[in-house]
């Protein structure tokens, strides 16, 4: 099984390796596209959740200053 | 408002929630009409004030709460679109149409059979003289009025107005209120929005007021 | 006797049971917690051991030599642009008829996967036939109506991303998707009629002279690694969707912070 | 009962139609300026012309109904009377049908009509004439039934007119196909039945399952 022979596949090798590697590009981009926006989406509702806190402390400060003075 | 419940309200909405795009409107908002009555829906600008009128009138489809005429669900429910009209603020006119041909038309597709009756329904609105007109002649106010006209001889039992008495000049103002008394006097039902108090308007008497600020109050911690 | 209907009204009890669970986002996600990383599994055994055995064990072809291995990728990626079309079309219809909100999330999450297979069968198929017919793009029936499919599905998705309401847009992308299906078929019979008005049958039929067993075991292998794919990425698209339109539950809160501080890349 | 529903509504668009007929010589005259392009854009006096005569009135058939869809829905979702519709009692189906078929009679009626005029510009011989005239007789009621399905998916939309193109021109496929290839199967002397079948075939199925879908769409996207 010699590997030369293997990958020029009796003369077609362009034909086929392109459309399995497209294949194989085409696969892989649908995997980390959804991948890539599952962290983006996460990240995004962390963001959200921090804001919100940060709101909920200030507005906390704000009423004790305004509850004791 | 206390309901009978021997008989089943005429119109029963329970626990409704309404929402534009992910802004929730109101929630749980359950109350029931019954014959004779007219609601007055009141609530600032944006609080969901036509949507609610466009949800009864079955236009707009709430997942949440449960709308029924006479025990039954309003969706696709004939009887119910048979004894309801609905008019918002752009009445369905138009402008290539004549007036007559306009009214028509609506009372074709209300189910009357014969349309003799188009011209007295104009003739009491005051706006015989223009029944030739095409509607993009007519004023604001004269719309108005050719909308309510459809509303003289219908057979509907509930009327859903959306602002009515806006843009209208006084005359036409009294005709409407003369028009909804003798509706409400004939056991009909009336559902409108107006921004000024009707507590001094002939409706009074049989007028109910729901406040949608009551059902916003347990938003802010969805 | 009602010892059989006792056991149907179960049987059937369960399945309406589950079903009304996969309508919530929140079981679907707590489902697809255990399914995605079946299928992501069984898609890397099944297609590594097919494309091992097209590549490298399954004899040349006689007639068409080593090209004919493009068949390996050329047909799972054609009929999967098909049956995805009418997993999108089943998900549409029970969106409208049962307002399910998953079953529209399930559809709109598939087109985009359908439109990429539907590309890559007119790319293989173009590149299959390329050695024989000597040039990249042929009139032939498979791939003019393989092209109608992917405006198709360029039109559903164009529909969804033309409305600003999300209500509005999945029910109108799940009408159009049901109009499609209907007409789909209609589609593929007309090309197929017109090609072979203009030249005979084209030289190689889908399986051409009954496959050998060589032939046929990947290609079975290969499009059901391919399907198991299209459930991994359908389940990874879903989820995000679902964390994207829940964003302000609560459940959907603690996950992400649950994740965050456990830090796996969930 | 008063006017059935289809009549009804059939009487008011025709009424619309004929009120402002400027927008109803529209779809024509887009059909004839497309049909006379193609023959100043090819090499004069030769018989390429006459070939492809066939296809061309069909992809000008095409895109003058598709320009017509435009305007089927847009101006009664404006003033309200979609609404109305949505909310009467009359079964929205049949209603739709009725105006569909009114919208049907003022635009693919009259290409149809004025095609064999064209094709005598053309110089395709009577019998092709005739089989062309037949297709589009057949055709074109299809094409505005299907074609409403997208005009009322994207009546809300401010700039629906190229997403109903998108959307719907793939749907066109078949009945072009079908129409069309009559003309190059009559032109070959094959028999054109099988052609005739599938384009009746297809408008059974439109007139019996696009007013639904119409009706589907309207209640989808009005809310």
């Amino acid at each position: 099984m010699n590997w030369s022979e293997f990958f020029a596949m009796g003369g077609y090798a362009f034909y086929v390796w392109s459309a399995w590697g497209l294949t194989a590009v085409v696969l892989a981009y649908l995997f980390t596209q959804a991948k890539l926006r599952n962290a983006k989406i996460k990240a995004q509702i962390l963001r959200q959740i921090e804001r919100e806190s940060l709101v909920d402390h200030s507005a906390r400060a704000t009423n004790k200053e305004s509850g004791n003075s | 408002m206390s309901q009978t419940n021997d008989t089943p309200a005429m119109l029963a909405i329970n626990n409704l929630e309404c929402s534009r795009g992910d802004r929730t409107l109101f929630r749980q908002l359950s109350y029931s009409i019954n014959a004779g009555q007219c609601l007055h829906i009141v609530g600032a600008n944006g609080s969901g004030k036509t949507t609610l009128l466009r949800s009864v009138a079955g236009l707009v489809y709430s997942p949440k709460g449960k709308i029924q005429w006479q025990g039954e669900n309003i969706q696709s429910n004939p009887s119910y679109q048979s004894t309801m009209i609905y008019l918002g603020h752009s009445e369905g006119l138009k402008n290539e149409l004549t007036s007559v041909e306009n009214l028509e038309f609506y009372s074709c597709l209300d189910g009357h059979s014969d349309q003799s009756h188009v011209d007295g329904d104009l003739a009491q609105m005051g706006i015989l003289e223009c029944a030739d007109l095409t509607a993009n002649k007519l004023s604001f106010g004269q719309r108005r009025r050719l909308a309510f006209a459809r509303l003289l001889h219908s057979k509907a039992k509930l009327w859903i107005l959306d602002e009515p008495f806006t843009g209208i000049d006084d005359a036409g103002r009294a005709l409407i209120e003369t028009i909804c008394v003798e509706h409400l006097d004939a056991q009909g039902m009336i559902l409108l929005t107006n921004h000024r108090t009707l507590s001094q308007s002939r409706l009074a008497p049989s007028l109910a007021v729901l406040d949608l600020m009551d059902f916003q109050s347990s938003l802010d911690h969805s | 006797m009602n010892l059989i209907n006792a056991f149907f009204s179960s049987i059937w009890g369960f399945l309406n049971r589950s079903f009304h669970r996969l309508g919530s986002p929140r079981e679907f996600f707590k489902i697809s917690n255990y399914a995605t990383p079946i299928f992501g599994l069984l898609f890397t055994v099944l297609t590594g051991y097919g494309a091992y055995l097209g590549l490298f064990v399954a004899p040349a072809d006689y007639q068409q030599g080593d090209s004919y291995r493009i068949i390996f990728v050329h047909v799972p990626s054609a009929w999967l642009s098909l049956f995805i079309y009418m997993v999108m079309a089943t998900a549409s219809a029970i969106g409208l008829i049962w307002r399910m909100k998953m079953a529209f999330v399930v559809a709109i999450c598939s087109a985009p996967i359908g439109a990429a297979f539907t590309f890559l069968a007119l790319v293989t198929g173009s590149l299959w036939g390329a050695p024989i017919w000597g040039t990249w793009w042929e009139w032939d029936a498979r791939l003019t109506s393989e092209l109608i499919l992917l405006f198709v599905y360029w039109g559903i998705m164009a529909v969804y991303y033309a409305f600003d309401e999300r209500q509005t847009a999945e029910r109108a992308m799940a009408l159009l998707a049901i109009v499609g299906v209907v007409i789909v078929p209609i589609i593929h019979y007309s090309v197929e009629w017109w090609s072979s008005l203009h030249q005979g049958a084209t030289v190689f039929r889908d399986g051409g002279p009954a496959m050998p067993a060589s032939m046929l075991t990947p290609l079975l292998l290969m499009a059901l690694g391919f399907t198991f794919f299209y459930g991994y990425v359908l389940f990874l698209r879903a989820r995000n969707m679902v964390l994207d339109q829940e964003r302000k539950s609560r459940w959907v809160r603690e996950l992400v912070k649950s994740s965050r501080a456990t830090g796996e890349a969930q | 009962m008063a006017q059935n529903t289809f009549y009804l509504f059939a009487r008011r668009e025709w009424q619309l139609l004929f009120r402002n007929t400027s927008a109803l010589v529209q779809p024509l005259c887009f059909f004839i300026i497309i049909a006379l392009m193609f023959p100043l854009s090819l090499p004069a006096e030769n018989e390429l012309l006459t070939r492809i005569g066939g296809g061309v009135i069909w992809v000008s058939a095409v895109l003058a109904t598709l320009l017509g869809l435009e305007s089927m829905f847009r101006s009664d979702y404006h003033d309200g009377a979609l609404e109305q519709w949505l909310i009467s009692p009359r079964s929205l189906p049949l209603a739709m049908l009725g105006k569909v078929f009114a919208h049907w009679s003022c635009t693919g009626l009259l290409l149809a009509l004025f095609a064999p005029l064209l094709c005598m510009t053309f110089r395709i011989p009577p019998d092709q004439i005739w089989v062309l005239f037949l297709g589009l007789m057949l055709g074109t009621p299809s094409l505005s039934l299907i074609g409403a399905i997208g005009a009322a998916l994207t009546v809300t939309l401010h700039r629906g007119g190229v997403l109903l193109a998108i959307i719907i021109l793939p749907l066109f496929i078949p009945i072009l196909i079908f129409g069309a290839g009559m003309v190059t199967q009559q032109a070959i002397g094959g028999s054109t039945a099988s052609q005739l079948y599938a384009l009746a075939a297809i408008l059974v199925l439109a007139l019996t399952l696009s007013p639904f879908a119409i009706a589907a769409a309207l209640r989808t996207t009005i809310n």
